[in-house]
């Protein structure tokens, strides 16, 4: 039975069912108990599962994810509150060294089901540290699992696939969206966690996106369509593994692609896409893979991330680019 | 092994000694169930005077006209603090983080410091910004959105503001190893909240300053809360305490009490300068106010706390002393409330005329010395805006 | 506000009044010229049994017979470690490790544990691996290269060695909450350094583990060096004084000591399963030999330190004991030295045998639930290499 | 006058020169003191400097970078030293988030001119996290400069040239390359610290690589020359930025590119040269750009190593598939 609701509310949901049906997953962030959150994305949680299920943490993030790490070691399955990107590198060495390699150090003896929750991006006005973008420095990892939602439906699902997963999955959340509603069916099957999704069909150029962009490009592919130009959609929905297959599938049809994402262009997914595709469609491509994202600069301060984020009229004048090849 | 490094130097007074009883007297603390430890007070919340053998020295010789100025800061801050919380309802901030509530631990504080003293503050030390002499309203443009901390941390020797929780720490005794480098009798002074006490950062911080004895105060405004969080989420007895294990004494101070604050903090810096190295001072004190403006607090703590701290409110309890010693009159009250409106206005209007940042501002200062991708994406979107000016003008 | 909550429960002896009586003691010694503060003896250098009312009950009834257990250990741990490092010298190793002088520390507390609980070790920890059960040639599978960590950590309860430094301290903190949750009362036992101490990870799991009175003990093992770094360049007061600070007791116990390792390790121990929360041990020992065999000491330290601490020696401070109380007689000696031999031979010809791993094997175990990248690479390889064989195969 | 020395030597040598021409240079990290380093990189530095010019510190990454951003906002000019390479992501939080960003953050109030020095990548038979080549997590973060000296005479004048930037450089040592020798010149003029060089001329293939990997790419270039193959080698020396000048130059010649390096080929360095030299040399190409690398798996150990590691073979391999399009 479908229900409409905000992105942020699947998550929350998920979440529930997750409490609900496993005794060994437990929440844990700062502000996740009682507040529910920042973005009370945990909202009601603590109230009804309890201190013990729903943690509160000191503010120490290594911590937060080193004491995860043990708590998967005794059987748990924690689900990892960072509250804003920019916070998580102060753990990134427990999540690059510890938790990304542990299986390979145990030679598969000891799993690491652990799911680290880090809203994302920018496009919310906020100050320094609260609109970064950091997948590549967690795709570029072995050992994780690095996913992005775009829509209600997806969050709440993949959020149930990464909690299953014994891999440890650094679950990217699109803050802008948090509130943009969309139907979730709790009783559905849901499509493999790692595999894109055509989320618009179209046959002049692929648009490929992921997390808050997603919606962004099928703005551009609408925008494009009144200029008689058919521009396909895809979800990648996961940047770790990326799934090249539906890409080049894509791309054999269309021969042209763009890359979209809020990150850094510089060594961004979009290079990986674009190598990797470019070797394996090299004698489809009429056009380079062109790339549209942040720019070579800190995430600027709030009243320049509309120039700095990738929009409508940027996305277009790449796709103007590629279509004049 | 494991000699004290600061016991081979002749302290001017037995810092050691202090730390000793300090830490004597609270061990006992962590064993049984205490209500509250002791805090360093001189003022009471009544705005009565109480000796204090130990740091009454600091603030013997103060003057009426001293007093009064320390009022007439918290008072202004509070206002300046206030007129910014009601700009960012009216859409002219994005977010605001009050030190409601703090006054006198940043007044007190911000006052002992020396010009030539550096401080590391968070993103909340706004009267400690005023006591450097920072303009208020610079502190406006990275919550309006503009920048990411427009002023010159040289120009007043105060750091821009860190968000990300107990960096600071590190910088701050990296300074200060410098300052101690260069032969000068200055200090440092790093800030930092309760929440952040649990941060690696900030015991890599007591770590490095206790073993190079750098001339460092670390200050802790315990406002009680992290966000939601109250302090037992970070520790389980109070945070002064932290400090001895490093090595260097810990103390608690009253910080509502903006002449204890001023006179803790001013021991702690003579240590600083006379080379005994780092002390941690814990000011006790109560956020008044939410979080930030994002932030709503009945979803975690009632209200009676916060009526129970506002009995002790710095700034009532100073005037209340003021007012019983004579020391201030109705005219300065008057006037004081005169230019607390002009610096509300001041500020609204600076904020109000404040302009947008250039959008090649998002190229700018990434590199002192440069870097060719970025001068070529500076290229790239100046060619691109100019494609939208062409379409313009095409028409 | 920052009320003890071990205090809140019914500790079966008084812990606490133990971390006060420690800390009340020391504290003091930060503030004045200590040459080394007291540390827990139960076993003098000469052999001789000392009294101590705090933890004599630990070992009380000790039998001979585990006294000698005690003296295989370390024996057999000794000569273990001598084997291994032979074996590098000769090539057959990248690597090792040594212990060398870290016996008693390592045998006293690992004896001390019970096989429901765990262990998180460091890098260095043959000797409690050999307590735990762990066969001693898996130790050497990551020295030799083959593997990162051959053994099953849930085998034994003995989880994997971990080189960058702290960062298991967190895993056991995490773990230990786990076993509370589980309303188990096994504990958890995190092994770390002198030069560990420093890092952020390690204050941090101070911090969880003291909010969640979590049962993990903290043994430190203060070998005196971190590489070339004496303990001075980590703290300038006393490791096990560290804990007190973030509200539950440390303690240094002579870590050439073996009995008395066992002792204050079986108080520790029990506090964690009180629910009395984390403890501090502070083992007080020396790294007789290199870091690693790829390290030389003589570039920065001198033989005399060596030498004295060798007149300290762990193994033959029980030696003396075990002759001294006529609980082991030439007999076992003897045996012991042919067990020993056997030891060796038996991990240098497990080493030589030990196969290289299958090449595929870099691609195994990256993930539990597979990747497709991963399995592209794997299938990319295998032509690669299949492309040799059928070169090969070609002539 | 020139001498010839290993490409550790040079590096003591360049730190030694700094300390003598600077009074604000310092070094500092983990045993760089008496020990001189576990590589002996600054060997007789703390005899001849004194301990507070040569700074041995605790052992905490996070605060040996925190430290050193506090002594350059002092006006020091830190030379840190990240013992290996998989050591410094204790330290990432404050190099991606403070260090890379203070300049920015400040308009240009302050200046960061910190040189951290890792000694990275394999080849040596180490432990875990000994080995590793985490240029990536670098390279894509803005106000971070990454370099990485192939031979003794860049590894010395790149040094000078680090230390002498108002930039955060971090310095990247190939350090299975220590102990080989080359001439140094301290009176030479060197060229600018972020142009790429070309090692050897060639017309049918270029080979991009830096640090580690130049002299492999030598040795390939041997021997595909044997057997009637003329390859470029490209010594690219700085991952960012990085030269794409300099590679279109030579691809415009060649065709064809090969780019190898020993960090995974996810999201590595040869990503953002494929994507953006496709993008530049569309039409010369003849065939995609090629990518050798380390598989997306934890660093594995010592005795898989060669087969992780790009080796002789498999790029030659890589070569003949290039050249086969
Ligand atoms: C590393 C990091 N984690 C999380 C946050 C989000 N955050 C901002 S303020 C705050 C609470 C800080 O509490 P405290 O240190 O007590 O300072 P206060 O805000 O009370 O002044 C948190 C969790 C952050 N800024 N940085
Ligand atoms: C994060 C990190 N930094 C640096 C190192 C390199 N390193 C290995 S052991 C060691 C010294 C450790 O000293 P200590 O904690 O006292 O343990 P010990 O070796 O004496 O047993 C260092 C610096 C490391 N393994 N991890
Ligand atoms: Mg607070
Ligand atoms: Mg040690």
């Amino acid at each position: 039975m479908a229900e409409k609701m905000a992105l942020a509310k699947a998550i929350n949901e998920s979440l529930r069912r997750a409490l609900e049906t496993d005794d060994k997953v437990v929440v844990m962030g700062e502000d996740v108990g009682k507040l529910g959150g920042v973005f009370r994305v945990t909202d009601g949680l603590q109230k009804d599962f309890g201190e013990s299920r729903v943690i509160d943490t000191p503010l120490a993030e290594s911590g937060i994810v080193g004491t995860a790490i043990g708590l998967a070691l005794r059987g748990y399955r924690p689900v990892v509150e960072i509250q804003f990107d920019g916070f998580v590198f102060p753990a990134y060495d427990q999540i690059v060294t510890q938790l990304a390699k542990m299986h390979a150090r145990s030679l598969g003896k000891v799993k690491m089901p652990v799911v680290i929750r880090i809203p994302y991006g920018g496009g919310i006005g906020a100050v320094e540290h609260h609109s970064e973008s950091p997948e590549t420095l967690f795709a570029h990892v072995a050992g994780l699992k690095v996913v992005s939602p775009s829509n209600a439906s997806d969050a709440y699902w993949m959020m149930q696939q990464a909690i299953q997963s014994d891999d440890p999955v650094i679950y990217f959340e699109p803050k802008r969206r948090y509130w943009d509603k969309g139907e979730v069916d709790p009783e559905a099957i849901p499509g493999p966690l790692h595999k894109a999704q055509v989320v618009r069909e179209g046959t002049d150029l692929t648009l490929a996106a992921y997390g808050p962009m997603v919606k962004l490009c099928q703005e551009v592919a609408a925008a494009a369509a009144e200029e008689g130009k058919s521009l396909e959609v895809l979800d990648l929905r996961s940047v770790s593994p990326l799934d090249f297959d539906s890409v080049q599938a894509s791309v054999e049809k269309t021969r042209r692609l763009v890359v979209v994402h809020e990150a850094p262009v510089f060594f961004g997914s979009g290079a990986e896409i674009a190598a990797r595709i470019t070797e394996r469609c090299f004698y489809h491509l009429e056009a380079p893979v062109l790339r549209v994202g942040g720019y070579h600069a800190p995430y600027p301060p709030a009243r320049l991330e509309e120039e700095y984020l990738p929009g409508l009229d940027r996305v277009l004048d790449a796709v103007d680019r590629a279509l004049a090849y | 092994m494991t000699v004290d490094s600061s016991a081979a130097r002749k302290p001017r007074r037995s810092a050691a000694g202090k730390a000793g009883t300090t830490g004597t007297k609270r061990t006992t603390r962590t064993t049984r169930k205490s209500t509250e430890p002791e805090l360093v007070q001189l003022l009471t919340p009544e705005g009565e005077r109480v000796k204090n053998a130990e740091y009454d020295g600091y603030v013997d010789g103060i003057t009426p006209d001293e007093l009064r100025g320390l009022y007439r800061d918290m008072v202004l801050t509070r206002r300046f603090d206030a007129e910014a919380t009601a700009l960012q309802r009216q859409g002219e901030l994005g977010l605001w983080a009050s030190l409601l509530g703090q006054e006198a631990a940043q007044i007190g504080s911000g006052r002992a410091l020396r010009d030539d003293d550096y401080v590391f503050p968070t993103y909340r030390e706004h009267g400690v910004a005023w006591c450097r002499g920072v303009d208020p309203t610079n502190l406006l443009g990275m919550f309006r959105g503009v920048n990411n901390g427009g002023w010159d941390p040289n120009g007043n020797n105060f750091h821009l503001y860190t968000i990300v929780i107990g960096s600071q720490t590190l910088h701050a005794t990296g300074y200060a190893m410098g300052v101690a480098k260069d032969g000068a009798d200055s200090a440092v002074i790093a800030y930092f909240g309760d929440g952040a006490s649990s941060q690696g950062d900030v015991a890599e911080s007591f770590t490095f300053s206790a073993v190079y004895n750098a001339p460092v105060v670390f200050f802790c405004q315990n406002n009680q809360w992290a966000i939601s969080e109250p302090t037992e989420k970070q520790s389980r007895v109070p945070l002064y305490q932290r400090a001895q294990g490093f090595g260097f004494p810990g103390v608690r101070v009253d910080g509502n009490d903006v002449l204890a604050c001023l006179a803790v903090t001013k021991w702690a810096l003579e240590r600083a300068r006379n080379g005994e190295g780092p002390t941690l001072v814990e000011a006790y004190t109560y956020r008044m106010g939410a979080h930030t403006t994002s932030d709503d607090p009945s979803r975690y703590r009632g209200d009676e706390e916060r009526l129970a701290w506002e009995a002790k409110d710095p700034i009532l309890r100073l005037r209340r002393f003021l007012e019983a010693s004579n020391h201030a009159d109705e005219g300065f009250f008057a006037e004081l409330e005169t230019e607390s409106e002009a610096l509300g206005r001041r500020v609204r209007e600076a904020v109000r005329a404040m302009p947008d940042p250039d959008h090649f501002a998002i190229f700018e200062n990434v590199y002192a010395d440069g870097h060719a991708l970025v001068d070529e994406e500076r290229a790239q979107f100046a060619a691109y805006q100019a494609s939208f000016a062409d379409a313009e003008g095409g028409h």
